[in-house]
């Protein structure tokens, strides 16, 4: 019979404790962060959308080998040395391959970080930008090449004449399609 | 307990089911026994009291090329030792015995061995796939494993 | 006995009157549904350091408006092996036994719906409408969740009945009135003349505050209960039963569970306001009184016993089906016959 | 299609008073997507078969065709929630079969994060119990709590949940300055938030109720059915890898091992195994001040291994205490820069299969809160 | 909305009030979105972190239904497996028009880092069921998710309601 009246007492003074600190609560300082008005400083290395600096890259590939997930695609085709355009990389180097596609399908990328910490050049890196939800899954298939189609021809046209000129030298032509199992764009927008 | 006690323990009362022990770091001590052996000794190795394995960690297949591999992990939590026990059966015909009234947990463990490497156990009460739906064909943890084109209507690869 | 209602006193008891009395309370019940709505979600936001609807009209106040909107536009589902006609029928049947209740809840001295004799005893026998309706959308849903809440849900509501009903009886015996406009009369005169302080009388009723206060508890904790709340929101609980006996329902119907569910919140809020908190009656004796003051009384002392569900619903974890049955007859009950009978005992002897 | 046959049910033998319920895979409480297959005899649970898989998202299969490096990511997304110590013991793994020596500092920083992620772990676990039993203010303070943690292992690592921060050999990236500071304020809100729910939830009469005599398992069936972690510990079994075979530099802190001791309820029930939790996070901050005092500041972390690891031919199963339980990879490597095979045994999954055992008996609504109880994450049961 | 769908012209002369109702229509759909509790893999633990205080997903107007009835919009949070998506279908048809999807994450846009050897992975809850918003992420931040919400009220609030055949440009 006691131990009857102890639980009924502590079933409702344990709720009374319950209540005292939601009360409490109702007028604690809100933690919210009203998000498009209000914004958490991320920090530096947040690893959110990825960002490629043309500039840096020189097409090497790392970053296609580290990838786990496969999402990142590169063709390169080798710098012709008669061709009138010669680019000088950010850290002063002579560009030596024209990176012709390099394109990355944040659909599939898992945000690891393996491919900026494979970059020997620091072009590949990840952003504080996360913002960019679409509409169309395809728009979240990103280009990154700078150069336009007809550039590409005219690289490849450059760079096939130099070879049959110079047959020689043991030029290894090039498009280096590093991806092993390469994604198709045009299948994935089906 | 060393593994070369328990060794030499099961290699006298188990005689040739007991084929060897390998010990080389760093990989872990492990015991090759014969797959239709699998019950007894385990059952040996968990009720003998200097043993007492009583803790079963881990039950893995194992797709070996010809054959297919079981390999138990094994530990005492009274004595707090560990041994490997590892047996290899035909992939034509994988039938072992089941270890699951030794260790409940082995449940589960040889539903997904079964599901994923495709070692059927006898003795166990649930024989059917786990991790995959029931009606998924194929074993997909064998090397020459083909994965289906559709299912239910849906294209699996990309 | 004279009209208390003013409709009748300004148009005469004509079609036009009886159709202006009849909606008031209508229009109250949405108004004051959205209100709720809102509260509830602020209080539980702010409970949780939140700050809840912020982005519908400033600070979100026009979110309820917004949900009705919503809900009006959206596809009705009948399911197609469900029972058709008690599928559609039961948020009606639901949202009427709610709304009935409000026939004779005294708002102010000067409006009454109607002023019925056995006030209190209809608001009991109407109440239990709404469990006819759950189980009828429980069992036409022809889902196995749906039952499970509307079984639990009818189980539940009935046997809080007796515990409420047994506090009600209390107050009947000492104001020896069910007239709820009568025991709303009688406890005029300044908060310590409310049936919870026990009542009006001489400084002999120390003997019965105690019985009185803990019906109080015992009526609030079994409307709780009556209103589906936590922690008694067994039928609909999330955890195990998805939402309960509305699982099915979508759009309009959705929304006619919804304004039952807060309509009855304000029912059993009303009710323990008149018999236990002295309805319309100022806490200040004659300060503050008359029949404006009045409605004003009477509305906010039921929405602070709103706000305490409310509160609690942030509170407190559920209890389980069995747990339930035994707080509500091992517990309530036993409870309520006793302070009954203290308080027979000492209405006998006064 | 006779293996779905023999699972599907002969409802001929069923009672006519019994019903087959369903719950999941979407179900707001199966955490996740869970199928629970349950038989209920009016209330009371007769009968539960657990289908998993909604979640195999083909682990081991990827492993094989991953470098070493490759598979850290998707450890990450097996036990999702509390990825740093998943990684942990893959990472061990590969150090005891490339025989590396890791640097002190690492180490220190790795029982750091590991605890603090201990804690976000069980602050989930405990939330998402008090749900289950219908409390949804300590739910949101948890994830208010939560959110400090996981801003600096943000900080750290740079993601919020999949961290891939462990390295062979080290650590992705050093710590930051100021790093210090944090822990021990987040350690001062854990404390306090830990104290409010004691009130607000653990010790309130209608949670005892709810949980107290509650899915009752003793320890040698939880022996039996190779349970770990809180589960076991929660049946007052003290076995706690940390302490029985200490890895890393456990065995340098003083930390005790809280077991179920029934102070409400009955050794095994849910809410000792939730008490359990409770206390661990105490342990977990005590662990977290003690490694900074004596974590060395200076230093690199970066591991000193070549790019691409090459695994010798060789076998090791690694276990680690995790928060939900053991966890164990068993890697075999083949010489290559990719295993040959690596099976991965989830504390989740092996927790999971006591379920059947000990919700017979009690009322459905109980089901949900011994599920609850034993704090699975779908993602390590199937893979 | 049948019968509102049967006038053919107003929104051109006259459609000012046609207009306005529109627009509040489109209003009250976009301000209060009740969402189906769904959470399938690593990205339900962020969405729970947005509901939690720090984020707040409330904010927006949006309520937690576990009934897929009652929710306007489901989130695909984590990977789709074959097992599953059978069941993602039935509940995308058990919802109440309109409904709308919000596939979050790499999982259930594409397949994500499961696309390659995941045998038992859907590539792309697409496959399925139509989705509207993609939010990218592995898992998405709690900010990411938000923003793929005001996405989503975005494209709500440019929904005709009267004059379809106008607004998709038939005609």
């Amino acid at each position: 019979m006691i131990q009857y009246f102890k639980n009924v007492w502590s079933g409702f003074s344990s709720s009374l404790v319950g209540m005292h600190i939601t009360f409490k609560h109702l007028f604690v300082k809100k933690v919210t962060i009203q998000y498009p008005d209000q914004r958490f400083d991320l920090p530096q290395n947040a690893r959110n959308r990825l960002k490629l600096t043309m500039s840096r890259c020189n097409g090497c590939n790392s970053c296609v080998v580290a990838c786990p997930v496969n999402c990142i695609l590169v063709e390169t085709v080798r710098v012709s040395p008669d061709d009138p355009h010669q680019e000088v990389h950010d850290n002063g180097k002579p560009r030596i391959m024209w990176v012709t596609k390099y394109e990355i399908d944040f659909a599939k990328c898992c945000y690891c970080g393996l491919c900026m910490q494979a970059c020997p050049t620091d072009a590949i890196n990840h952003t504080t930008e996360y913002e960019y939800s679409e509409y169309d899954r395809n728009k979240l298939y990103y280009k990154f090449q700078t150069l336009t189609p007809e550039q590409v021809t005219e690289k490849e046209r450059l760079l096939a004449e130099f070879k049959a000129k110079d047959k020689d030298k043991d030029c290894k032509t090039t498009a280096a399609k590093a991806d092993p199992k390469p994604t198709k764009p045009d299948q994935a927008e089906k | 307990m060393l593994a070369t006690e328990i060794f030499q323990r099961l290699s006298s009362e188990f005689g040739e089911k007991v084929l060897g022990l390998f010990d080389q770091q760093p990989s872990d001590p492990a015991i090759s026994i014969a797959p239709e052996a699998i019950f007894d000794i385990c059952h040996t190795l968990r009720d003998d009291e200097e043993m007492q394995f009583d803790y079963l960690m881990s039950l893995s297949g194992l797709d070996l090329g010809e054959k297919l591999g079981m390999v138990y992990h094994l530990c005492s939590m009274q004595l707090g030792h560990r041994i490997v026990i590892k047996a290899e059966v035909d992939k034509a015909n994988p039938i072992v015995p089941s270890v699951e009234r030794l260790w409940r947990t082995a449940d589960w463990h040889e539903r997904e061995t079964y599901d994923l490497v495709g070692i059927h156990f006898e003795g166990h009460h649930n024989m059917i796939r786990i991790l995959c739906p029931y009606d998924w064909e194929g074993h997909p943890l064998r090397k020459d494993y083909q994965v289906p084109e559709m299912y239910h209507g849906m294209k699996v690869t990309y | 006995m004279e009209s208390t209602n003013f409709v009748w006193d300004l148009m005469g008891r004509n079609l036009g009157g009886v159709l202006i009395v009849i909606s008031l309370p209508l229009f109250f019940v949405l108004l004051y549904a959205l209100i709720a709505i809102l509260a509830e979600l602020k209080i539980s936001a702010w409970i949780q350091e939140r700050l809840g609807p912020m982005r519908t009209g400033p600070w979100g106040i026009l979110q309820p408006v917004a949900e009705v909107i919503k809900l009006l536009q959206k596809e009705d589902i009948t399911p197609d092996q469900s029972s058709k006609l008690l599928y559609n029928l039961a948020p009606f049947i639901i949202f009427t036994g709610a709304y009935a209740a409000f026939a004779v809840i005294p708002f102010s001295e000067a409006f009454v719906p109607a002023d019925i004799n056995l006030g209190l005893f209809y608001v009991f026998a109407i109440g239990s409408i709404s469990a006819m309706g759950i189980v009828m959308g429980g069992w036409a849903s022809n889902n196995k969740y749906s039952l499970m809440g509307a079984m639990r849900s009818v189980s539940q509501l009935i046997s809080y009945e007796i515990p409420a009903a047994m506090a009600i009886l209390s107050v009947v015996v000492l104001a020896s009135s069910m007239n709820m406009q009568e025991i709303s009369r009688a406890q005029g005169g300044g908060f310590w003349n409310w049936y919870i302080f026990g009542g009006p009388g001489t400084w002999t009723k120390i003997w019965v505050v105690p019985f009185t206060f803990g019906l109080t508890i015992i009526y609030f904790i079994a409307s709780l209960a009556e209103t589906n709340r936590v922690p008694f929101d067994i039928p609909e609980g999330e955890s195990e039963l998805v939402a309960g006996f509305h699982t099915e329902y979508s759009g309009m119907k959705f929304a006619m569970f919804f304004f039952a569910e807060y309509a009855n919140m304000f029912v059993v809020a009303a009710v323990l306001t008149t018999i236990f908190l002295g309805g319309w009656n100022s806490p200040f004796g004659d300060f503050m009184q008359g029949p404006w003051w009045g409605s004003f009384w009477f509305i906010l002392k039921s929405f602070v016993v709103v706000l305490f569900q409310i509160w609690i619903r942030w509170t407190l974890p559920r209890f389980r089906v069995d747990q339930l049955m035994y707080v509500g007859w091992k517990v309530l009950l036993p409870l309520s016959f006793v302070c009954f009978m203290a308080i027979s005992l000492f209405v006998m002897l006064k | 299609m006779s293996e779905k046959k023999r699972l599907d049910l002969e409802y001929s033998q069923l009672d006519s008073d019994r019903m087959r319920i369903n719950v999941g895979p979407q179900h707001p409480s199966t955490h996740g997507v869970l199928r629970l297959e349950v038989e209920v005899d009016g209330e009371i649970v007769t009968e539960v078969v657990p289908h998993l898989g909604y979640l195999h998202r083909s682990f081991e299969k990827h492993c094989e065709s991953m470098t070493y490096q490759q598979i850290i990511p998707y450890i990450d997304r097996m036990d999702y929630i509390s990825a740093m110590n998943s990684e942990w013991p893959y990472v061990m793994a590969l150090e005891k079969m490339l025989d590396i020596k890791v640097p002190e500092k690492v180490e220190y920083l790795r029982v750091i994060v590991a605890e603090l992620n201990r804690i976000a772990n069980h602050q989930i676990a405990v939330a998402t119990f008090g749900l289950d039993a219908g409390a949804f203010t300590p739910f949101l303070f948890y994830f208010r709590d939560r959110e400090f943690i996981i801003w600096i292992l943000e900080k750290l690592s740079g993601a919020r949940l999949l961290y891939n921060y462990f390295r062979v050999g080290g650590m992705a990236a050093d710590i930051y300055n100021g790093f210090r500071e944090d822990c021990l304020s987040v350690i001062e809100k854990v404390r306090k938030t830990n104290a409010e729910v004691m009130d607000l939830l653990i010790y309130n009469r209608i949670f005892i109720q709810r949980t107290a005599n509650v899915g009752i398992l003793t320890p040698d069936v939880a022996i039996n059915y190779a349970c770990s972690g809180p589960v076991l510990r929660g049946s007052g079994v003290a076995y706690d890898l940390r302490r029985n075979e200490p890895y890393s530099i456990y065995d340098r802190f003083d930390f005790d091992i809280p077991v179920g001791k029934g102070e409400v309820g009955v050794v095994g029930d849910c809410w000792n195994r939730n008490m359990v939790r409770m206390h661990e996070m105490e342990q977990s901050c005590r662990i977290i001040e003690q490694a900074l005092e004596q974590m060395p500041m200076e230093g690199d972390v970066k591991a000193n291994v070549p790019r691409r690891i090459k695994v010798p031919k060789s076998e090791v199963y690694m276990r680690a205490e995790n928060p939900k339980g053991e966890v164990g990879f068993y890697v075999v490597g083949n010489g290559t820069d990719k295993p040959e095979r690596l099976k991965a045994r989830g504390a989740s999954f092996v927790n999971l299969s006591v379920i059947p055992e000990i919700s017979k008996g009690y009322m459905f609504a109980d089901l949900i809160l011994i599920l609850g109880s034993i704090d699975i994450v779908l993602g390590e049961v199937d893979r | 909305m049948g019968l509102l769908n049967r006038l053919d012209d107003p929104y051109e002369g006259g459609g000012i009030v046609l207009g306005k109702v529109e627009e509040l229509l489109n209003w009250g759909r976009s301000k209060s979105d009740w969402y189906l509790h769904f959470g399938l893999a690593c990205c339900a633990i962020e969405f729970m972190a947005m509901n939690a205080s720090h984020f707040d997903f409330m904010r927006f107007g949006t309520i937690p239904r576990t009934s897929p009835r009652q929710a306007d919009f489901i989130m695909i949070t984590g990977t789709v497996t074959f097992k599953m998506a059978d069941r993602i279908k039935v509940l995308y048809e058990q919802m109440a028009e309109p409904k709308y999807v919000i596939s979050v994450g790499s999982c259930s846009n594409s397949g994500g880092p499961y696309w390659e050897h995941g045998y038992h992975v859907l590539k792309g809850v697409d496959r399925i069921i139509p989705v509207d918003v993609y939010i990218p992420g592995c898992p998405p931040r709690p900010e990411a998710f938000e923003e793929g919400m005001m996405k989503l009220q975005e494209k709500i609030n440019q929904q005709a309601i009267f004059n379809k055949r106008k607004r998709l440009g038939i005609e």
